[in-house]
């Protein structure tokens, strides 16, 4: 593999005494969709947190040559991490478009910030389709539903180019359609990205993960394939309890004519919103 | 030595007094995110109700005693209007009460300015505090352990009232979050009402002390609200503790800057220093962290 | 129990929900896509926005113009989407505060602690420090202590690890039992129409379909979404 | 839509200065004229907290600092230039026998009065605001921080009466950069660079709100920490939007020495500087002409209700913070937008015609 | 087009003090009266602008001036400075008044000072101050330092004093003065055993006190002006301090401060030209009009009592001049000697320097907040305001004043 790859080494996290992660070791490829699982608390978020400095952390987080602890937030965003939030945030005052030319920005010069914007990037028309929010354009995004400012959040990342994306919990509260969308999405975009995803969502995972590692406690349990990690009783007992073994959700029954209709995006558009049309 | 206790002592009386001014603000602006630029003019309300009883019940030993608790209400009752008639409506942007209270606080010093006469009215020290205590062969007027005691007392029973009764988190919890905090069963608007009635009430009493420091006059609270708010962000906004030991530190550093230099210049520094302080702990003395973001 | 008739309601002049009707039951789910006003119609019932129109009927008393504290004090509780929880408190001051001047209130939180070992770990923690899912734990805990005759949950399992979801799914089937009625909007459609003795599909706004849980298809609502 | 939106602004910036400059001068009294020329230095000051606090969400309530480093920076020079080749007088008053202190000397040269009225608030607000936004310090914190400075800087020029005059201020200057200031032809002639002034500082957040630039400083304003993780360092943001703020209070400073005749610390300190806050609330804090009318209508209320009704006036100024901040918190130039919206009536807010015609016009 | 440049002096003084606009033609005269109504030194001022009002009311029911009712025009300093330049090229040039009455600090009068020179305007300045200014627009019908604290440092002598501590506003009148009495003092061999400012804005004085109280003055010389006084005197006693032990010389306390201290200050001293203790035959029905004025607050001081006889003494210029003409008015001041029988004694002004002579009295306050007089000058003093007879003021800081002013 000669693209670059995020390798986390021995990552630690310790708040006053506490610590959150204590010595997780990781790595995501582009090509991927790399999933990071494990019991409220176990550290992921905090994981998410250290690598785009948000928290302090000890050890290594390399993106390439390039090692990312240590700097600041913004620097970090520069050499290509997005990430989302687990509750979404976006510039509610902002319309979509202005939102997701604000996201584009990095790679613009500095002067063309004192320009007035004269249309549209094509990465965020791009991005707009693929997230069905075309037609919310110049909606304030403080008035999107949760999933669609979820939504919004995946599109900022898109027109960031970021190289890496780190999506905490992104189909939390999207109905099984919306979720469905939402994976296919990221599948086609890991195809050149490192895609980390943190989620709840068995069956989501069992859909789309390549990869998974499992936290616990702030320690890494275990780690493989989607079969392996679910046949690992260590997981099962801490974590994934019956729905390891059990479909409780609706995902087993959704036929797949349905999901592949339904993953076309502007189809999904049509359905999230209303009153416009 | 010389140099060091005189100052010291003066300086722990005008932080006790900084402190009373400051603690109604720790209520209003460090607990309710309220920034309640009229709280100098609560203050100066105070201190006319001292007055105010004085002509009623004559300078007795008597009048100073009864005027805090009338100043407490009275002072309390105007807080208590201005949450109802203006501060409800702007809990969802703490940033613009600044600027309503500042209106608040013009129209009342005018207000004042009319009522009472123009050059202030004199509010007498009772007879049991003249005189001075001696403290390491220096003498401490009287006047300045009455503001210490008078700024414990007060300080203790705003520390027990929040601490053991549930009504300290109940505050902490509407301003966090209003709507949470009415799902979760709490009446916001009684937890507003009582909390401001208690912070105004507070800044009566710090009026009535300071009508035994300065002059009783329409300008009177203006002296009072920046160092106040300095005081309470210095501390941490909502640490209590925060504010007593801000407001000793600046009183204590006040006198001791105007002792060894001059009282224009004591201001400037006890600002400046304030300020640079609170550039090195923006949060202040004692930080409350959280995770969310935005 | 709780019923909701023709309400129509929105943000400033947008309307969101236009004429919604949620019938009695003892656990009733909503269903919808995001946006479809879920979140909207749950606020109108406890209280947190205003209907524009329409009645909102609690142990058949009218409560449209009762605040939400007053509601919850009638024995209303309500989880809101999104792990909400009061950040600058502990842990436990968040359970203390819906505990104050409740007869065995601390009987009540030990409850809810042993239901969730998390929060008992971190009882002492700010709130704000929480993980998501332990927030959101924190919340349902909040709610239960209050020993609610109705349960308004926004997407209660969302964030949460599946074995606690599975416990929270046991504890609301439990409660029902127990003749505490739910509200519920949730995504996994399966539990929700299993749990639920109604159903209402939300899609714009507006309620494409209104029927028994328990035996409904799980297609037959996902095209009543989609309309 | 947006770009008709801004054409619009543009031609009423026109206007605007025709009538500052060309209508203003011909129908006004001497007297009028050089009170309009202080509305106007206000008003600068008043669009960059328009800048800063509208659009940046920094309430900027200190901006006398910057005032007080413009005007008494012309100050100096203009004493100096009085004084001729002495000790100004005042400074004899007090200690007949000092000489003129040091930071005084360079004053002389009107080249570095010049640059001292730009770098010096860029240079100050620069550290200032580097160190406030890189440590975090926001919205109560800031305002108050910032107020508490300016009540330290006026108390400190009048606690240095030798130094800067004191609380009595500096005044009784009789040239301005050569021209003889008691002479109408040259007060108009000041008032007319004070009225460009203004016009340039228009232009300037003009083109700063169309910008990327203006986006992003509200971006900023609205979740500071989320800009973070698109790759900008929201300090550099509100850092360029609180200098540009400083500099525009400090030129507007610096013109209000020449036509006013004084400047005092009362000028600089936290009554003067809630008052500009005042004008920009009164007028609409984010909107673009909003803080520099506010700020002049407030002025003009202060020179004409002051006069026949000065009970009065502080009265009616307290109401208007109460009643524009409570019932109008986008100032009165929301009101037009208000009406609109309200005949256009429910429903149409999120008309998805007019998303689609933006796309289309943004694509072209 | 632009104007004068430097240099071109001549014809720039004929530009700008253009024609007056003062109407003159009708049955009445317009006045001007300024003083601050709001901000902090209405605490002082709104007495001396109802006393004004008192005193045209009075002049309009005697006939008015050459047979003109004085039609006021009220004006607010808002104790601003600028405000009061503002409002004073206001008074001048849009409302045309003839002369303006009004001011307290010495800042306001320097504020004012260039407007009125600038439009050839006349101002009435009431109020006792740092002298060395004469201005041919102003009228000073208060003291100047050698009527005021040249008699207190004298009387301070005769009692013996040594040791003098100086508490002061931090402004040019307590500066100035304290600079002069420095002079003073160490001509008459009195030694100045401390110096203390604080904020006219503020009135916490407990760590000067403290200073003072460590510095053990036989006498504090005060001239805090405003509501400082009060903290300062609260403090005083706070301390420990009393008449007996450290009495107090003060140039701004009158009978209207007084009662306001919030603490008896029997035994204090103050020094001014009028109390209203003062035996003079125009003095009782000074005191009678004043205690049946509408707005009257019941006592009368001596900076009220110089806003009154202002009034008078320009209707006593105008009549002399026979006419409100700003040049005739200064010149029937230099040509005939105008005298007024003002409740101060019989007063007679400068025409050169325009300020008037008074009497210089020393008052103890008594129990009731009125001043026993303890001292009094000889004769009326002549005003001196650049201390020209006072040998230890030294010349080149005089000529270098001079020259500053203009
Ligand atoms: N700033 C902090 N101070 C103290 N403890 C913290 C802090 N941040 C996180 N923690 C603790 O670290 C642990 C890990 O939290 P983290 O948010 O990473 O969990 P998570 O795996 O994302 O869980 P979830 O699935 O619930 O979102 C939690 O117990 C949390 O309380
Ligand atoms: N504060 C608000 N102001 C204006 N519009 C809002 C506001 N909150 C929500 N909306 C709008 O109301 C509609 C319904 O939102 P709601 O949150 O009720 O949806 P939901 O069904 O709960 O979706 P989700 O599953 O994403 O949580 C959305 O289109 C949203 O844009
Ligand atoms: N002249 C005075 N007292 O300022
Ligand atoms: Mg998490
Ligand atoms: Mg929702």
């Amino acid at each position: 593999m000669t693209e670059t790859s995020l390798v986390v080494t021995d990552l630690h996290v310790e708040f006053s005494g506490f610590v959150a992660v204590g010595g997780v070791s990781f790595d995501a490829h582009p090509g991927e969709v790399r999933f990071l699982i494990g019991p409220n608390g176990a550290g992921k978020t905090t994981c998410i947190d250290a690598i785009t400095g948000l928290s302090p952390a000890t050890g290594s987080a390399r993106l390439g040559e390039q090692e990312l602890l240590g700097r600041p937030v913004h620097k970090i965003v520069r050499l290509g991490i997005g990430r989302t939030f687990q509750t979404a945030s976006v510039f509610n005052e902002l319309s979509v478009l202005q939102n997701l030319d604000i996201a584009a920005g990095r790679h613009r010069h500095w002067s063309s910030l004192l320009r007035t914007r004269r249309g549209v990037d094509p990465s965020i028309e791009q991005a707009l389709e693929e997230t069905g929010l075309a037609g919310e354009l110049a909606t304030p995004a403080g008035i999107l539903s949760h999933g669609q400012k979820q939504w919004l959040e995946i599109a900022m990342l898109l027109v960031q180019d970021a190289r890496v994306l780190l999506l905490d919990e992104p189909v939390a509260g999207m109905s099984q359609d919306e979720r469905t969308a939402t994976g296919e999405l990221l599948q086609r975009v890991a195809a050149k990205r490192i895609v980390l995803v943190v989620e709840h969502d068995m069956d989501f995972m069992r859909r789309f993960a390549t990869r998974v590692t499992v936290l616990h406690q702030g320690k890494v349990l275990s780690h493989g394939t989607v079969a392996e990690v679910q046949a690992d009783p260590k997981v099962q007992e801490v974590y994934l309890g019956t729905a390891g073994a059990a479909t409780t959700d609706a995902m087993a029954v959704v036929p797949e004519a349905a999901a592949v209709e339904l993953a076309s995006a502007p189809e999904m558009a049509a359905s999230t919103h209303h009153e416009g049309d | 030595m010389d140099a060091l206790i005189p100052p010291l002592l003066n300086g722990s009386a005008q932080g006790a007094l900084l402190l009373l001014a400051a603690l109604g603000l720790s209520l209003t602006f460090g607990q309710m995110g309220v920034i309640n630029m009229a709280h100098g003019e609560f203050l100066m309300i105070g201190a006319f109700t001292a007055y105010l009883v004085q002509q009623v019940i004559g300078a007795s030993d008597l009048s100073i005693p009864v005027a805090l608790p009338v100043a407490f209400a009275v002072a309390g009752l105007l807080g208590l209007l201005l949450e109802v008639s203006i501060i409800q409506w702007m809990y969802r942007r703490p940033l613009d009460t600044l600027l309503v209270t500042v209106g608040v606080s013009l129209i009342l010093q005018q207000a004042a300015l009319q009522i009472f006469p123009s050059q202030g009215v004199p509010v007498e020290k009772p007879g049991w505090l003249d005189g001075q205590l001696t403290i390491l062969g220096y003498d401490w007027p009287l006047r300045q352990v009455f503001t210490i005691v008078l700024a414990t007392v007060c300080v203790a029973a705003l520390a027990a009232w929040l601490k053991y009764t549930s009504f300290g988190r109940r505050i902490r919890a509407t301003v966090q979050n209003r709507d949470l905090a009415e799902v979760a069963g709490i009446s916001t608007r009684t937890v507003d009402r009582l909390t401001f009635f208690i912070g105004s009430g507070l800044a009566g009493v710090a009026g009535v002390a300071a009508s035994l420091v300065g002059g009783t006059n329409s300008q009177m609270g203006a002296q009072y609200i920046i160092p106040a708010f300095l005081v309470v962000a210095a501390g941490g906004i909502g640490q209590l503790r925060g504010t007593i030991v801000a407001a000793l530190a600046v009183g204590v550093g006040l006198s001791c800057f105007a002792y060894w230099t001059t009282g224009s210049l004591a201001q400037v520094l006890a600002f400046i220093l304030v300020i640079v302080f609170l550039q090195l702990r923006p949060q202040g003395l004692f930080t409350v962290r959280t995770r969310s973001l935005v | 129990m709780l019923e909701l008739t023709d309400i129509e309601a929105g943000y400033g002049r947008t309307r969101v929900l236009h004429g919604v009707t949620v019938p009695a039951g003892k656990v009733v789910a909503v269903l919808g896509h995001n946006g479809a006003g879920k979140t909207t119609l749950l606020r109108v019932a406890i209280g947190l926005i205003k209907p524009t129109k329409g009645r909102v009927f609690f142990d058949g008393e009218d409560i449209a113009s009762l605040a939400p504290n007053r509601r919850v004090a009638r024995g209303m509780a309500y989880v809101p989407q999104g792990q909400q929880a009061f950040g600058q408190l502990t842990t436990l001051e968040n359970l203390q505060l819906v505990a104050d001047g409740r007869r065995r209130g601390k009987a009540l939180i030990e409850a809810q602690l042993a239901r969730f070992p998390a929060l008992e770990q971190f009882a002492a923690r700010k709130a704000g420090l929480l993980s998501g899912g332990q927030r959101q734990q924190l919340a349902i805990a909040r709610a239960l202590i209050t020993e609610p005759k109705l349960l308004i949950l926004d997407e209660p399992t969302e964030g949460i690890q599946p074995t606690i979801v599975a416990e929270i799914e046991r504890t609301i089937v439990q409660l029902a039992a127990e003749g505490i009625n739910v509200l519920l909007v949730e995504q996994h459609i399966g539990f929700a129409l299993e749990a639920a003795e109604r159903y209402v599909v939300l899609a714009s706004g507006f309620v494409t379909r209104t029927d028994e849980g328990g035996s409904a298809a799980v297609s037959t609502v996902r095209a009543a979404m989609a309309i | 839509m947006t770009k008709l939106r801004s054409l619009f602004s543009l031609s009423g910036i026109g206007v605007f200065a025709v009538v500052l400059l060309a209508v203003a001068p011909l129908v006004l009294t001497d007297h009028w004229l050089s009170n309009l020329g202080k509305y106007c230095c206000w008003a600068m000051a008043a669009v960059g907290i328009g800048l800063a606090w509208g659009r940046g969400g920094m309430l900027v309530m200190g901006q006398g600092v910057f005032f007080a480093l413009g005007a008494y920076s012309m100050a100096m020079h203009l004493t100096l230039e009085t004084a001729g080749d002495g000790v100004p007088g005042f400074m004899v008053l007090y200690d007949p026998l000092a000489p003129l202190p040091a930071f005084w000397e360079p004053f002389r040269s009107t080249a570095f009065t010049l640059v001292a009225i730009v770098a010096l608030p860029v240079v100050v607000a620069g550290i200032l605001g580097y160190a406030l936004f890189k440590r975090r310090v926001k919205g109560a914190y800031f305002a108050i921080l910032t107020q508490a400075l300016a009540v330290a800087l006026a108390t400190l020029i009048s606690s240095t009466i030798r130094e800067t005059g004191g609380d009595t201020g500096l005044s009784d200057f009789k040239y301005f950069f050569g021209f003889v200031l008691n002479d109408p032809a040259n007060r108009s002639m000041v008032y007319l660079i004070a009225a460009g002034l203004l016009v340039v500082c228009l232009l300037v957040v003009w083109q700063l709100y169309r910008s990327r630039f203006g986006e992003l400083l509200v971006a900023t304003r609205d979740a500071e920490e989320r800009v973070r993780f698109l790759g900008y360092d929201p300090a550099n943001i509100k850092l360029v939007a609180f200098v540009v703020a400083a500099l525009m209070a400090s030129i507007g400073g610096a013109m209000f020495v020449p036509i006013v005749g004084i400047i005092t610390p009362a000028e600089i300190g936290a009554a003067a500087s809630i008052l500009m806050i005042a004008g920009v609330a009164f007028g609409g804090r984010a909107s673009l002409f909003g803080p520099a009318l506010g700020a002049m209508a407030v002025g003009w209320g202060q020179s004409s209700l002051g006069s026949t009704w000065p009970d009065g006036w502080t009265y009616i100024i307290g109401l208007l913070f109460i009643v524009v901040i409570l019932f109008l918190p986008k100032g009165l130039s929301s009101l037009p937008a208000r009406f609109a919206a309200a005949r256009r009536g429910p429903g149409e807010q999120r008309a998805a015609a007019t998303a689609t015609r933006q796309l289309e016009e943004a694509k072209s | 087009g632009c104007g004068a440049r430097a240099g071109d002096e001549a014809s720039a003084s004929s530009k700008s003090a253009g024609p007056s606009c003062v109407d003159t033609s009708g049955s009445t005269i317009k006045l001007g009266f300024l003083n601050s109504l709001t901000g902090g030194m209405a605490i002082s001022e709104k007495t001396v602008s109802n006393v004004l009002h008192m005193a045209a009311d009075e002049i309009n029911a005697g006939g008015g001036i050459l047979g003109k009712k004085i039609q006021y025009v009220q004006e607010d300093g808002a104790t601003d400075w600028p405000t009061f330049a503002e409002k004073t090229e206001k008074l001048l040039t849009q409302d045309c008044v003839a002369a303006i009455f009004g001011g307290w600090t010495s800042s306001s009068r320097k504020a004012v000072k260039p407007v009125v020179e600038k439009n050839n305007g006349l101002f009435f300045y009431p109020v006792q101050y740092e002298g060395l200014e004469a201005s041919p627009n102003i009228y000073y019908t208060g003291a100047t330092t050698n009527q005021q604290i040249i008699p207190a440092m004298d009387f301070l002598a005769s009692k013996g004093v040594k040791k003098l501590f100086l508490a002061g506003s931090d402004y040019v009148f307590p500066r100035t003065a304290n600079a002069i009495i420095k002079l003073y003092a160490a001509k008459l061999g009195i030694q100045i055993v401390g110096e203390e400012y604080v904020p006219l804005d503020k009135d916490d004085w407990t760590t000067q006190v403290a200073k003072i109280k460590a510095a053990k003055p036989d006498f504090i010389f005060n001239t805090i002006n405003g509501s400082s006084n009060v903290g300062f005197i609260k403090a005083y006693y706070d301390a420990g301090l009393t008449a007996a032990t450290t009495p107090i010389i003060s140039v701004s306390i009158a009978e209207e401060e007084a009662p306001a201290m919030g603490h008896e200050v029997t035994g204090h001293y103050a020094s001014w030209n009028y109390f209203q203790s003062l035996k003079s035959d125009t003095n009782p029905k000074f005191i009678e009009s004043w205690k049946a004025y509408p707005k009257s607050s019941g006592v009368t001081s001596d900076p009220m009592e110089a806003a009154y006889i202002s009034l008078y003494l320009y209707k006593a210029l105008v009549e002399a001049a026979g006419s409100f003409d700003v040049n005739a008015v200064n010149a029937a001041a230099k040509s005939k000697p105008i005298t007024f029988a003002a409740p101060e004694g019989t007063v007679t002004l400068d025409g050169e320097n325009h300020h008037i002579s008074k009497p210089g009295h020393i008052g103890q306050i008594n129990a009731s907040n009125q001043f026993d007089i303890v001292w009094s000058s000889d004769k009326f003093i002549k005003p001196d305001p650049f201390l020209n007879g006072y040998d230890w003021f030294p010349a080149n800081v005089r000529d270098q004043l001079v020259k500053a002013a203009g």
